[in-house]
């Protein structure tokens, strides 16, 4: 994915309505720079995230994928971020198997007073995957239906 | 460009904003636009300078008309900036506004990227392609309306609620009041004078108080607590104990007997901050209201020994009833509104602050009370041995505030009263005063004002958070007294100021049980465990949960006028709600097709708001959209995926993953794996 | 974020010191200076120094004599509202002051230095040879001061609370590695 | 009676200086009945010294006496100096949370083939240990010889309330007090009992470090009190040696002898004041020795307060 000859990792982001997203946009309105790495999706709550949508950003191409909710105890829908928390734990065993290194898929959270949080959780994580460089993983994994998907 | 694609089934206008520099100055907004043409069944894509502005929404609604678009996107700010207005502009030209979907371009991208022009323009790019895929799978939604109850419910009988009680009742529409006090009035009613015109405190709310008493619309509930609360806006079922006063309230005329013959004493640490005794059968204070006492069981002889019935014995309307039982009654509300307030910081969390152990320390809400002529000492200021008035006080600023080892923020009225007891102090005692502050904040209007009348009147301010309060004297001059080290910030030197009285101006905290009312009422606690409004700026009083609302300090710490401000504002927002008598609820919800639903039941514990039932009869799970928020975790966790979460389904966010991962580099947009558009069935 | 900035006083005493970008938090609210037991003999309070670290008064700042005066007793640190290891940054300054020369309180720096030397040949601190090296010799040209030392000595000696013949470590051999490799490493980059 | 032992890390100033110290905490050890082993080989830890010069060989040189506690399989080590356990907690913690300073120090300790693992070694300091592993309970059991009749300073001192106290307040602490009443003395109200002792301060400003002492010394006389106790060498070594001194520059009389909690234990106990290493002290203790009664002294009655006075703060917990 990268333009010019250094590698400029694409991370997918799936932030919180309530908490990240707003952290996100608070880092937006208080100018807070970080790497243009970070290509977000808006879902109600981290309760929400089917790890299907981890795989198929990372089948995509997506280098990393950075899932972000309200702070345990505070999430808005009371305790759909614990569910991500369960639901991450299995993701990532799965993950593991496929040989995808734990840094590309990481849970992280910020309140909607966070933005210095949010931003430099995304400046880190893409330094991480840098450090990693791409998934190379997509090209020699095909989903099943995705191939019979393509006769029809 | 605006030349016309073939027809096709499904036609997607794209709309890229400027948002004058903000988003231009940063993101090839022309560039973005014209790649973004070759989008699938994007029939037209604009650059345009202010989306938000009336030329912006005219735009779309012509096109939308001109063009038959059957799909819009806009990119521009923050959905949560403008997400309704441009769903309005889709309604007002005759499309259903869950056809549209926004991208973030501004906050997440311009914005944030300053200093990466390319980086930015790209990151625009692949938001608008998955905002494009994603409303190609969105479909026409209605919001589901329901009836409003007219009533309300009002938790917390301070200053806040008592103008939100008012507000409503004489709108014509009931109120029930909830108070855990046996008397409303809250703080205000314990202070003195009132910043910065120094009107008495309780001139300007008894009156108050007597209206809320004696309101036809008003239902009053002191010494009760709501325990428990079902339903959702416009329909909510609450659940609330009155604890028994132990008085029959038909009976009691108040004369007050009863507490003249009590014989125990105990100190009061509610009204009085313990400064001062009540017994054991009391009135909190003089204008209380209601006015009828009720026996503190914890202290009553009767209640610990079995004997005395002092009061029962000398009250002639025989009101009193050892036996009362408390009482639990349900209530049906449209609107809640918490007002639950604040506590006050425990001083003794800062022992080099020396509360409780010199004696001479007083916290800001005891002097409130030693000032106030209904106080322990009639408005005497003396030391605690009750007779010396003092020659020399020291009044410190930020008492458990602004300190990362108590609470990080900024109390926000401790500046003013600060200067308040100063004030007083000096026009009361004519002592030597000294303020010890790390910044003088006084904002509010008339506020600053005051501050210079302050100065004006000889008060000695010393820029400089205090170290310690010690009675170790070092020389002579400081034997006796209460010495206050601090460094005086402006000259750079450590100063050591004897004195006879010092005041802590004690930081403002949530309520100690701030977070279980959260629970029961589903709203959410901030990092600070204050309330946490649905906006910050822009709707301060409502929360994340339709028709619970929030006023006062118990969204964060406030003095009287912000108060009383967010009180009516409260109000106002339930009245309009009240008055369109239906409203319309986000239709982001769950629904289960019952029948591929094996009724497993996985999902039924998975919600926290109870909204998934379990029909034994036809043995499938069903959701009810009235209870259900839309958070989607029965969505994620179905096993046979048959629940959909309206507007956030498998296929639009798989969409919406399938476009934002668009090769942005090339001229026109690449689909990875060249799949037909029909994505997201995988 | 933008990491093209040069590096300036502030960063390297921030660098330097573990938790040392808490500096940045500082209020300038003085509780450290009031806390300070020996803040009346200090130039500038620590407050102070903060405020002329970011200044960039680097000059003034290592010149200063009061990480000198800091007795370690942390109450600056347990006090600070914003939790800035103050007594950390004062070690910090003591030895960037040294480092680059800075410094002109020739007592202290020799009564630790002494104290480190025997540390360093015997693995134990000793009291008597302290006592007659820092006494005798860096207090030569304070008479008094040397007089009543030597007094205090004898006393100690009296009641048996200095040791005559210094005691050392056995494995004085793995100290010194470890030492050396140590200093080897702390030359090597900048602190932690 | 069980033999409970603990590793052990006296320092330097308890092999000399402070040597009553070393002797009283023995004799209450065998008493309680746990034995205190010495670190094999341990060195010192520094001071403040080692700190404010070099901060990475500070670290290595305290790290080197956990390492070996850690090979040794000790999983608690005990320090009577202050300062030696404040270097030892302070190291232990500072390579748990900064992971370049744990990586330098094992780089370092790697060189005389040792490593330690943060939060292996659990370092306490012998009050906490003494009052939290045996207690007010157990000592009283002991106690043969009351000490009625004394009115005692508890003097803590800065490092081991701060700057994060283990188990008691960082400001005013008061297991001390409790311990003086167990033993049937009266602590004296103290308010400078965490006040800076000076340290070092006495080598490099004497004025300075003279004042200090001179102010601590003064407040526990003004709360009445018979003696310090103490808990560091460096405090006994300032408030006791340096005293003289302060009463010259400031023109005072004070004669206030300080011991080591240790010791009042121990007379406590029944110890023959030779025996806990009594006589090492400049200002002595013959007069305290002789105050102390047989039986307890009257209670006073707080002098009541007026009928206006204001009751003192309850605050609801």
């Amino acid at each position: 994915m990268s333009g010019n000859g250094t590698f400029q990792p694409v991370i997918v982001g799936f932030l919180c309505n309530w908490c990240s997203y707003r952290a996100a946009d608070l880092a937006g309105t208080s100018r807070m720079g970080y790497p243009a790495t970070l290509r977000d999706i808006r879902i109600m709550c981290t309760g929400r995230l089917d790890p299907t949508f981890v795989l198929r950003a990372l089948q995509k191409g997506a280098d990393g994928v950075l899932i972000m909710g309200c702070h345990p105890g505070q999430c808005h829908y009371q305790e759909g971020n614990y569910k991500a928390i369960r639901r991450f734990v299995l993701l990532r065993r799965t993950l593991r198997q496929l040989g995808v290194e734990d840094a590309r898929v990481q849970l992280h959270w910020a309140s909607a007073a966070q933005g210095v949080i949010f931003a430099q959780t995304v400046a880190r994580m893409t330094e991480e995957i840098k450090a990693l460089g791409p998934l190379e993983w997509p090209r020699n994994w095909t989903n099943p239906e995705e191939a019979e998907y393509e006769q029809a | 460009m605006t030349e016309i694609r073939e027809q096709s089934e499904k036609r997607v206008g794209v709309y890229i904003c400027h948002c004058g520099h903000n988003i231009a100055g940063t993101v090839d907004v022309e560039h973005v636009a014209e790649w973004a043409y070759n989008l699938p069944h994007v029939v037209i894509s604009r650059d345009n300078r202010f989306m938000c502005a009336s030329t912006g929404q005219e735009q779309v609604e012509e096109d939308i008309k001109e063009y038959e678009l059957t799909h819009v996107v806009v990119a521009s700010c923050s959905p949560h900036m403008h997400e309704k207005t441009f769903r309005g502009a889709c309604a007002r030209a005759g499309l259903n506004p869950y056809l549209f979907e926004m991208a973030n371009i501004r906050e997440h991208a311009s914005w944030v990227h300053p200093n990466d022009k390319d980086g930015a323009t790209n990151k625009a790019k692949a938001l608008v392609s998955a905002a494009v895929y994603r409303v190609l799978q969105h479909e026409p939604l209605t919001p589901m309306e329901v009836e409003i109850r007219p009533e309300t419910l009002i938790v917390g009988g301070g200053i806040a609620g008592i103008q939100a009680a008012l507000e409503i009742a004489s709108a014509g529409y009931h109120v029930y009041m909830v108070e855990r006090e046996p008397s409303i009035g809250g703080h205000m009613a314990q202070l003195d004078k009132t910043f910065p015109t120094l009107d008495c405190s309780a001139c300007i709310l008894t009156p108050k108080m007597f209206d809320v008493g004696s309101h036809p619309n008003i239902t009053m509930m002191t010494y009760a607590e709501v325990e428990s609360v079902d339903g959702y806006v416009g329909n909510f079922t609450v659940k609330v104990r009155k604890k028994s006063k132990h008085v029959r309230e038909d009976q009691c005329t108040g004369c007050g007997t009863c507490w003249e013959k009590c014989p125990v004493k105990v100190i009061d640490t509610e009204y009085e901050a313990s400064l001062g005794y009540r017994k054991a059968i009391y009135r909190p204070f003089p204008q209380a209201v209601p006015k009828y006492p009720v026996i503190d069981i914890e202290n009553c002889t009767y209640y610990k020994t079995g004997k005395c019935k002092a009061c029962e014995k000398f009250c002639q309307r025989n009101a009193i009833d050892f036996d009362m039982p408390d009482e639990v009654v349900e209530i049906q509300v449209g609107n809640i509104l918490l007002a639950t307030g604040y506590e006050l910081f425990d001083c003794r969390r800062i022992p080099q602050y020396g509360y409780g152990r010199l004696e001479n320390v007083y916290t800001s809400m005891e002097f409130e009370r030693l000032v106030n002529a209904t106080g322990p000492t009639e408005g005497k200021i003396t030391l605690r041995d009750g007779e010396t008035m003092p020659k020399s006080v020291a009044i410190i600023h930020c008492v458990g505030s602004r300190d990362k080892n108590h609470n990080e923020y900024c109390s926000a009225i401790c500046c003013m009263s600060s200067l308040k007891f100063a004030h007083l102090v000096m026009e009361k005692t004519g002592a030597e005063v000294y303020q010890f502050y790390i910044d003088m904040r006084p904002i509010a209007k008339g506020y600053e004002e005051f501050y210079h009348r302050i100065l004006e009147e000889g008060a000695n301010f010393i820029r400089g958070r205090v170290s310690e309060i010690t009675d170790a004297a070092h020389v002579p001059e400081e034997e006796g007294k209460l010495i206050v080290i601090a460094e005086d910030t402006l000259i750079g030197r450590q100063r050591r100021v004897p004195v006879d009285m010092v005041i802590l101006s004690a930081a403002l905290e949530p309520r100690h049980d701030a977070a279980e009312v959260a629970h029961l009422f589903s709203v959410g606690c901030g990092n600070t465990g204050f309330f946490t409004e649905r906006h910050p700026k822009l709707d301060p009083v409502a929360t994340m949960t339709e028709g619970v609302y929030i006023a006062g300090a118990c969204q964060g710490p406030k003095d009287i006028p912000d108060t009383v401000a967010q009180g009516a504002a409260a109000a106002a927002r339930i009245l309009s709600v009240i008055s369109q008598r239906r409203v319309e609820l986000e239709p982001v919800r769950a629904s289960i097709d019952e029948s591929r639903c094996s009724g497993c039941r996985i999902c039924n514990n998975m919600c926290p708001y109870g909204a998934i039932a379990y029909l034994e009869d036809l043995a499938v799970s069903r959701v009810n959209p009235a209870l259900c928020k839309g958070c989607g975790t029965c969505v994620a966790a179905c096993p046979s995926q048959i629940i959909t979460g309206a507007h956030f389904t498998f296929d639009q966010l798989m969409a919406e993953i399938d476009g934002i991962m668009v090769d942005v580099h090339t001229a026109a947009p690449v689909r990875v794996g060249n799949q037909p558009i029909k994505v997201g069935e995988a | 974020m933008n990491t093209s900035r040069p590096q300036t006083f502030y960063d390297r005493v921030a660098k330097a010191t573990p938790g040392g970008e808490l500096l940045g938090q500082c209020l300038q609210c003085g509780s450290c200076g009031g806390s300070c037991p020996s803040g009346p003999d200090m130039d500038h309070t620590p407050r102070a120094l903060f405020a002329m670290i970011r200044a960039g008064l680097e000059d003034e700042v290592l010149r200063s004599n009061a990480p000198w005066y800091c007795v370690s007793c942390f109450s600056c640190t347990a006090r600070c509202p914003q939790q800035i290891p103050i007594t950390d940054i004062m070690y910090t300054l003591k030895q960037m002051a040294i480092q680059e020369g800075h410094y002109d309180h020739p007592h202290a720096t020799k009564f630790s230095e002494t104290f480190i030397g025997f540390v360093e040949q015997r693995g134990r601190s000793f009291e008597f040879g302290l006592a007659t090296r820092y006494h005798l010799f860096h207090l030569i040209q304070h008479p008094t001061q040397m007089l009543k030392m030597g007094g205090m000595g004898f006393n100690m000696l009296r009641r048996n609370r200095l040791a005559l013949r210094p005691k050392s470590i056995q494995n004085m051999d793995q100290l010194s590695a470890i030492l050396n490799e140590a200093k080897a490493i702390a030359a090597k980059e900048e602190q932690v | 009676m069980t033999n409970k032992t603990y590793a052990y890390y006296p320092g330097c100033s308890l092999q000399h200086r402070s040597h009553a110290y070393e002797v009283s905490n023995n004799a209450v050890a065998k008493t309680l009945g746990f034995e205190l082993v010495e670190v094999d080989d341990w060195n010192c830890c520094g001071a403040t010294e080692m700190f404010s010069l070099n901060r990475i060989p500070a670290y290595s040189l305290v790290a080197r006496n956990l390492a070996r506690a850690e090979e040794a399989g000790s999983e608690e080590v005990i320090a009577a100096c202050s300062l030696c356990f404040l270097n030892l907690a302070k190291t232990d913690q500072h390579m748990k949370k900064f992971a370049k300073v744990e990586h330098k120090v094992n780089q370092a300790l790697a060189a005389g083939k040792l490593h330690y693992d943060p939060g292996s070694v659990r370092v306490r300091h012998l009050l906490e240990m003494v009052l939290t592993d045996y207690g007010l309970n157990t000592i009283k059991e002991y106690t043969k010889r009351p000490l009625y009749g004394l009115t005692l300073a508890p003097y803590y001192g800065c490092l081991l309330a701060r700057p994060n106290s283990v188990f008691d307040n960082t400001e005013q602490p008061t297991a001390m007090d409790h311990l003086i009443e167990a033993l049937g003395a009266k602590a004296a109200p103290f308010s400078m009992k965490t006040y800076c002792c000076g340290g070092h301060m006495t080598q490099i400003s004497e004025a300075t470090a003279l004042e200090m002492i001179h102010k601590i010394v003064k407040n526990a006389a003004d709360g009445g009190a018979d003696a310090i106790v103490t808990v560091c060498p460096m405090c006994q070594l300032n408030l006791d040696v340096y005293q003289g001194y302060a009463n010259q520059l400031f023109e005072t009389e004070f004669e206030i002898p300080v011991m080591f909690f240790s010791q009042l234990i121990g007379l406590a106990m029944g110890f023959a004041p030779k025996d806990l290493g009594f006589g090492q002290e400049f200002i002595s203790f013959s007069p305290l020795l002789e105050k102390i009664q047989e039986i307890p002294p009257a209670k006073v009655k707080p002098e009541r307060r007026s009928k206006q006075a204001l009751p003192m703060p309850v605050m609801p917990e």
